[in-house]
């Protein structure tokens, strides 16, 4: 239940001030789920766990869901729908509309060499614009460096599999293991599995896997899948991953 | 058969949908899905706010124009608790899904109903507003709903909450509440034959049921049972179902 | 005043500024302008709203009785640009054509005394649907309700209320609708049971009137429920049922010619809506903001405001209190406890109007 | 026991004295409208279909549903759109059939789905091939008899094709509760046969053992299966044969007398 | 209206190619169904089905009404399936797509025209009065394999519903509420099943079981095949799609018989013990009623 540093919160709820961390210098920086009533209200908007940083002087809710909303600089995969004059529309979410993804928005594209996609194939992609009254903007290639930096087409084969979005934040944490507690990628990527795969996570709740060896693919997924929704906590992990590599065998 | 007590609910049953949930109290059952914020259809977009679709569908026959006004009520009162303003031009779209609904073994059930089904009203509110707490749709609060009836049996009066519809039937007046958990007054709907006094008394009692929240710390067991005369404490079990939820949804913090 | 020189073509001569008149203004920006009215900026002018009542003000309200001669009863509502026809047919129903009819319907209960009857009452209406009334918003009445459309929510959503509030208000004796039956030999009688209701003759309901309540909105203007609500209340009391009996040789129902007699009609609910302006349009409403309750809101209000409340109340009875018949508020938590109880006084007002205007 | 089959244990011959294995007249043509792109007019006994092909042409406004199946929606091959009308006079009891009628609809999209198996198309992207059939008259075999006049039809319109979609019915001569063995396999029912019978309508892609459709409505037992199976695809390369002719027969003239312009007379071939 | 998103390129290659090496996401065989769950309802006749994640429930209803003029001693018997947006965003309501028009159909055939339900004996007074049994089905959430699963609930939902007890006296029809009278089970002759075969590659010689909608999606052909436990085909239909070896379609239905029996025996088996959950509860819902009184 609720602990004491971390309360559960639910829309609406107060929150005491103790809480709201006071940093001399810094200002007070709101994550995900929370709103801010002028003059000096902060409220939650979902039900989650209250995570403050006083350090960082920042908070936000910590929750899971499953409808992503797109948010600047995510790293999300996204399927072409089609191509206009010179934007592919891209899908990141079903029954939204689509993000555009300007022709040129890859590493050395230019209108001769840009890269040619077919409706349907999937794009690892960064988000530049995301705001409520406009529809979203992905790109291929960060605007500073002009290098793609592992973003772009994911052409050579492989699958995507649907994770919860919590689940894919956890994954993309700098360190999954120790913070996601996360380990199956580890796992059959090392002495247990020794299986050579590829990933790419997507926030907008996506995963990428490509392997030369299809059943490598099937496994990696199912074991990210079933930790995901069965909730598997590190010990179970290491048993699935455990009975799945004997399944292959 | 025999109608549940408490209430009861299980979150994200439909693992398709943005979120779900199904809640069952007094003899309903209910099952809920909400999807959103996605595309609106030209004729629904808002360029202010998002469109809050609600539809509610009976377990037997075809909707007809009572589902139709139960609908209108819950979207009206829904669109007020989502924060509607953060998604402009989109659609939230909830979908009721009447399962059970607690039989009147006096009366041969008709298909085609006009009249309002008044006690049917919290049930669908109440899976409503879990599915979108399910769905993590910002809101500006929850809310709870229940109905209260006011029976005069042999001349004395009674006021019953979450009558049945044996009760309903019988009853003098029957009311319908909905608080959000700021303690406002959110939804008010009564029919049948009552004076001011007594829609404060059937106030006060619902408020009782919809507001009085025990300490979040001790468990919803002792609480229930505390609160078995007058009703339920819905604001504790919404509190403590959202809370088992985010605790099994963070099981890695 | 709004003021802009923007919008101003580059063919046409510079203007310093633009302003606009007061209908204009109202139209392309409806809410700050009923802001500004029911707020003017010196205290001496009285806070009003667009259409110039005073918040709490309704409009007159008119009715008139048998208009049209081909209906059992009939009547012609109108409250400012809300007008509505309302027409009571009566059509014989066989109980043979009745599946779920039963002779012995009341043994479930042995009931005595007048409350007792009447929910027995109110209980044969709902079971076998003798009351239908039925609202038609499709006349082209206003802009959103184009002709020839099935019908939208919002009739709909009125129909249904009408629908409940005729039951659950119990307008109707369903008595002035049974078609009676003594038999005169006695072998047949394992027919039906004997009813509870009557004397030691043993009489059968053979049929039912079944009321047929067509409303039409002629214009629309805003708060349809009031003025539906009243149309059905005075087309109910005006409503004559000629005389049915059973035709034992005939097996059927016969009704006899000439003026038959008039329905009676329980108490004299009145609804009475109102709607929440709030302050803000767009931004977030708070605490400290204000807000106007406007009673029997127009088309325009009614689209600038989500709060609602309605209020049906029965004085007729005189003695006592007030009877609530029905209450209904939602949209909104601006309506707390005190507000809703200063809301039935209000409506116990506009009772006093609608009565007075009700013909007897 | 159906009145029939007792009277077919006798003498082996079926109500219209026809054999077991033996189809019923079928006469077929095509080019029968001069307007249309592709058109044909089949008769199997008295079920007698006609059909018209339009396109592949640019799509026109999605109807409500959207019943044609094939390639659909927003892939990039062509889609199939079929429409059935069936005339009042059909049969024998007048019934109207809405638009709306499930029936038709499943019709309508079994024979776009047999058709779009066996059509190129992908050679026709973004584009939608147009199919009306209409019935002219109802004994038996009816799906067979459209899918039939469909396939003419768009041989007629000349859309490139993998080969033939044939169809007929095949049944059985034992109802459902009875697991005689004795009962032998009945090929192309009539009307009375269908409905006393059960039975069932299988189309194949040219020559093949593959089948392309397989519909049975009536209850019958799982060992009838083969049986009429077997018999229903040897049929169908019977019907296959048939329309070939058909198609041979149109394509000689055309080279002996030049093009023959379209709509020539009914009853100018024998 | 937003539309069913495609899959992939990236997935539909790697969904054939998996199923190409017998290899399938979930980790299944070829033959191999999700595990298929039944709920039944406190109140008679409903039915709540789940294969993996897709689940249908059904609910049974009757009414007293008037006979169809053209079959006089007939009662009624409808099976109403509208896919509403709870299935998917994509559905509308009243706007019949063409899957739901084939599910329907399927429906009829299998449980309506295979008289699995005696409607003769739903007639009260011919001509005049009957019952009129409904079953809704409601499709709560679409993982593939609507057909199947519809059909399991549906069959469900029937064999477990009661109606009202009626008794004919002198001509007067008595309708018995459940306080009078214990409802009635519905005279019911079998219990037809939909097995639901996918079709995958060139020749369509990779035939799938209980498909998942992303496998739906990418299929060349399907074929449904309706049986009851005694081997009797309800239905057949293989509308249209890529062409599938007849002796493969024959090995379809053998393999079919065996998953129809696995269904049977396993509905037989709830309903069991739903009666003996009842029994308990049975007496208590007397008692209550006696106290009401």
């Amino acid at each position: 239940m609720a602990s004491t540093t971390r309360p559960t919160l639910l829309p609406g709820d107060e929150i005491p001030s103790s809480l709201i961390p006071s940093h001399p210098t810094k200002p007070l920086r709101l994550g995900p789920g929370l709103r801010h009533l002028p003059p000096s209200q902060i409220l939650p908007t979902v039900s989650g766990q209250l995570i403050t940083l006083p350090q960082k002087s920042s908070m936000w809710i910590e929750y899971n869901s499953s409808r992503y909303i797109p948010t600047q600089s995510d790293l999300v995969i996204g399927t072409i729908l089609r191509s206009g004059p010179d934007f592919y529309y891209v899908l990141l979410s079903p029954f939204t509309p689509p993000a555009t993804l300007p022709h040129l928005a890859f590493e050395g594209a230019t209108k001769k060499t840009r890269p040619q996609l077919n409706p349907g194939s999937l794009v690892y992609a960064r988000v530049t614009l995301a705001n409520k009254h406009m529809d979203p903007e992905v790109e291929c290639v960060s605007a500073t460096t002009g290098k793609a930096d592992g973003l772009g087409p994911l052409t050579n084969g492989g699958m995507v599999f649907d994770v919860s979005l919590g689940f894919a934040r956890r994954l993309l944490m700098a360190k999954s293991k120790e913070e996601g507690k996360i380990e199956v990628l580890e796992l059959l990527g090392g002495e247990e599995g020794k299986l050579s795969f590829e990933t790419a996570v997507g926030r907008n709740g996506k995963v990428w896997i490509g392997s030369e060896d299809i059943k490598t693919v099937v496994i990696v997924g199912r074991a990210l899948k079933e930790t995901d929704e069965k909730k598997l906590g590190v010990e179970a992990q290491r048993k699935l991953v455990r009975k799945l590599i004997k399944e292959m065998k | 058969m025999t109608a549940t007590s408490e209430p009861e609910a299980a979150l994200g049953v439909l693992p398709r949908a943005d979120g779900s949930a199904k809640y069952s109290h007094a003899g309903y059952t209910v099952t809920a899905a909400v999807n959103g914020p996605i595309e609106a259809q030209r004729k629904d977009e808002n360029p202010y706010e998002a469109h809050v679709d609600v539809i509610v569908r009976p377990a037997a026959g075809v909707g007809g124009t009572r589902e139709r006004h139960l609908e209108s009520i819950l979207q009206s009162s829904l669109s007020h608790i989502i924060l509607i303003k953060n998604f402009p031009r989109s659609l939230i779209q909830i979908v009721l899904q009447v399962e059970d609904s607690p039989e009147n073994d006096y009366v041969n059930t008709k298909l085609v109903q006009g009249n309002l089904n008044f006690a049917i009203m919290p049930a669908l509110f109440q899976t409503a507003v879990l599915a979108l707490l399910s769905a993590g749709v910002p809101m500006r609060a929850t809310a709870t709903a229940t109905a209260v009836a006011v029976v005069f049996h042999d001349g004395v009066k009674r006021t019953v909450v979450d009558p049945s519809p044996r009760e309903i039937e019988i009853a003098r007046s029957v009311h319908v509440l909905a608080f959000t958990s700021h303690d406002e007054l959110l939804l008010a709907e009564s029919e049948g034959d009552f004076i001011v006094k007594e829609w404060d008394e059937v106030y006060e009692t619902a408020k009782k049921i919809c507001c009085h929240s025990a300490p979040a710390d001790d468990g919803m067991q002792m609480a229930l049972d505390e609160e078995a005369a007058a009703g339920p404490d819905m604001r504790h079990f919404l509190r403590s179902t959202m809370e088992s939820k985010v605790a099994a949804d963070l099981y890695w913090k | 005043m709004a003021t802009i020189s923007s919008a101003v073509g580059e063919d046409q001569p510079p203007q310093p500024s633009l302003t606009f008149t007061r209908p204009v203004f109202a139209k392309l920006s409806p809410h700050p302008y009923l802001l500004h009215t029911l707020s003017p900026s010196d205290p001496s002018v009285p806070s009003s709203r667009t259409n110039g009542r005073k918040p709490q003000e309704a409009r007159k309200i008119q009715i008139n009785t048998s208009s049209l001669s081909q209906a059992h009863g009939s009547a012609l509502v109108r409250t400012g640009d809300t007008t509505v026809i309302c027409g009571v047919r009566g059509e014989i129903l066989p109980v043979s054509s009745i599946p779920q009819f039963r002779a012995d319907q009341h043994k479930n209960y042995n009931y005595d005394g007048e409350d007792k009857r009447i929910e027995q009452g109110k209980k044969e209406l709902l079971e076998y649907d003798l009351l239908v009334p039925n609202i038609e918003l499709a006349t082209g009445c206003a802009p959103q309700f184009l002709p020839g459309v099935p019908p939208t929510t919002l009739a709909q959503t009125v129909s249904t209320r009408v629908y409940s509030l005729l039951h659950s208000a119990g307008i109707v004796d369903v008595e002035g609708l049974r078609v009676w039956y003594t038999p005169a030999k006695r072998d047949e009688d394992k027919m039906e049971e004997d009813d509870r209701e009557e004397e030691e003759l043993e009489p059968e309901v053979k049929g039912y009137w079944v009321l047929y309540i067509d409303l039409l909105f002629v214009s629309f203007d805003g708060n349809p429920f009031d003025a539906a609500w009243t149309a059905v209340m005075a087309a109910l009391r005006d409503t004559k049922l000629p005389n049915a009996r059973w035709d034992p040789d005939r097996e059927m129902v016969v009704c006899e010619k000439g003026e038959g007699k008039r329905l009676d009609v329980r108490g004299l609910p009145v609804a009475c809506s109102a709607a929440v302006f709030l302050e803000k349009e767009h931004a977030e409403d708070r605490e400290g903001d204000r807000h106007w309750i406007l009673l029997d809101p127009d088309r325009q209000e009614e689209g600038l405001c989500k709060e609602v409340i309605t209020a049906v109340v029965d004085c007729s009875g005189g003695q006592g209190e007030t009877k609530i018949r029905s209450l209904e508020k939602q949209g909104g938590t601006v309506l707390g406890r005190e507000l809703i109880r200063g809301f039935v006084g209000v409506a116990e007002e506009r009772w006093k109007e609608v009565a007075a205007e009700m013909p007897q | 026991m159906p009145l029939d089959t007792s009277t077919y244990s006798l003498a082996l011959l079926r109500v219209d004295g026809r054999r077991w294995n033996e189809l019923r007249r079928l006469h077929a043509q095509i080019r029968t409208q001069a307007a249309a792109d592709g058109s044909s007019y089949l008769e199997m006994g008295h079920t007698k279909v006609m059909c018209v092909v339009t396109g592949p042409s640019e799509p026109g406004p999605r109807r409500g549903g959207g019943i044609g199946g094939g390639a659909g929606g927003q892939s990039k091959d062509a889609e199939v759109v079929v429409n059935i009308v069936i005339a009042g006079f059909s049969s024998v009891d007048r019934k109207r059939r809405g638009r709306g009628d499930k029936r038709t609809q499943e019709m309508q999209s079994t024979v776009a789905n047999a058709l779009a198996a066996s059509l190129h198309t992908h050679l026709f992207p973004h584009s939608q091939i147009n199919v009306s059939l209409h019935v002219l008259s109802q004994d038996g075999s009816l799906l067979a008899a459209l899918i039939n006049a469909a396939t003419l039809a768009c041989v007629d319109a000349g859309i490139p094709m993998t080969d033939y979609v044939a169809a007929c019915t095949a049944g059985s001569t034992s109802t459902y509760a009875a697991n005689d063995e004795s009962a032998d396999p009945l090929l192309d029912l009539n009307h009375q046969e269908e409905q006393e019978l059960p039975s069932l309508t299988v189309a194949t892609l040219g020559d093949s053992d593959r089948v392309v459709v397989l519909v049975c409505e009536s209850r019958v037992q799982i060992s009838r299966l083969e049986g009429m199976l077997a018999v229903g695809v040897d049929g169908c390369k019977q019907v296959r044969e048939l329309l070939d002719r058909v198609v041979r027969e149109k394509g000689q003239r055309m080279i002996l007398e030049g093009t023959v312009e379209k709509g020539t007379g009914l009853n100018d071939l024998d | 209206m937003p539309r069913e998103a495609e899959p992939s390129l990236n997935e539909k290659q790697f969904v054939i190619q998996a199923l190409q090496e017998n290899l399938r996401l979930d980790g299944r065989e070829l033959e191999q169904y999700r595990p298929l769950e039944l709920t039944l309802g406190d109140q008679y006749g409903v039915a709540d089905a789940t294969l993996g994640k897709t689940r249908v429930l059904a609910k049974a209803s009757a009414e007293l009404t008037v006979p169809y003029t053209d079959r006089p001693l007939d009662g009624i018997f409808t099976i109403a399936t509208e896919l509403s947006p709870m299935t998917s965003p994509a559905f509308e309501l009243n706007r019949p797509t063409e899957t739901e028009v084939l599910l329907s159909r399927l429906l009829e055939k299998t449980v309506r025209r295979s008289n699995a339900l005696d409607t003769e004996s739903l007639c009260l007074i011919a001509g005049q009065k009957c019952w009129s049994v409904r079953v809704d089905v409601h499709v709560l959430s679409h993982d593939g394999n609507l057909i199947d699963a519809a059909c399991f609930a549906v069959v469900s939902a029937l064999r477990h519903f009661k109606k009202p007890d009626t008794s004919m006296e002198g001509g007067v029809l008595t309708v018995y509420t459940a306080a009078e009278r214990e409802p009635v089970p519905l005279s019911w002759l079998h219990s037809p099943f939909c097995v639901t075969w996918s079709f995958y590659g060139e020749q369509g010689e990779i035939a799938v079981l209980d498909a998942t909608w992303l496998e739906e999606q990418v299929r060349v052909g399907s074929c449904t095949i309706s049986l009851n436990r005694h081997g009797e085909i309800c239905q057949i239909s293989k509308l249209g799609g890529t062409p599938v070896e007849a002796v493969a379609l024959l090995q379809c239905s053998a393999v079919s018989l065996t998953k129809v029996k696995e269904f049977s025996t396993y509905l037989d088996e709830k309903l069991a013990e739903d009666a003996k959950r009842r029994n308990k509860g049975g007496l208590l819902a007397e008692l209550s009623a006696e106290n009401d009184r």
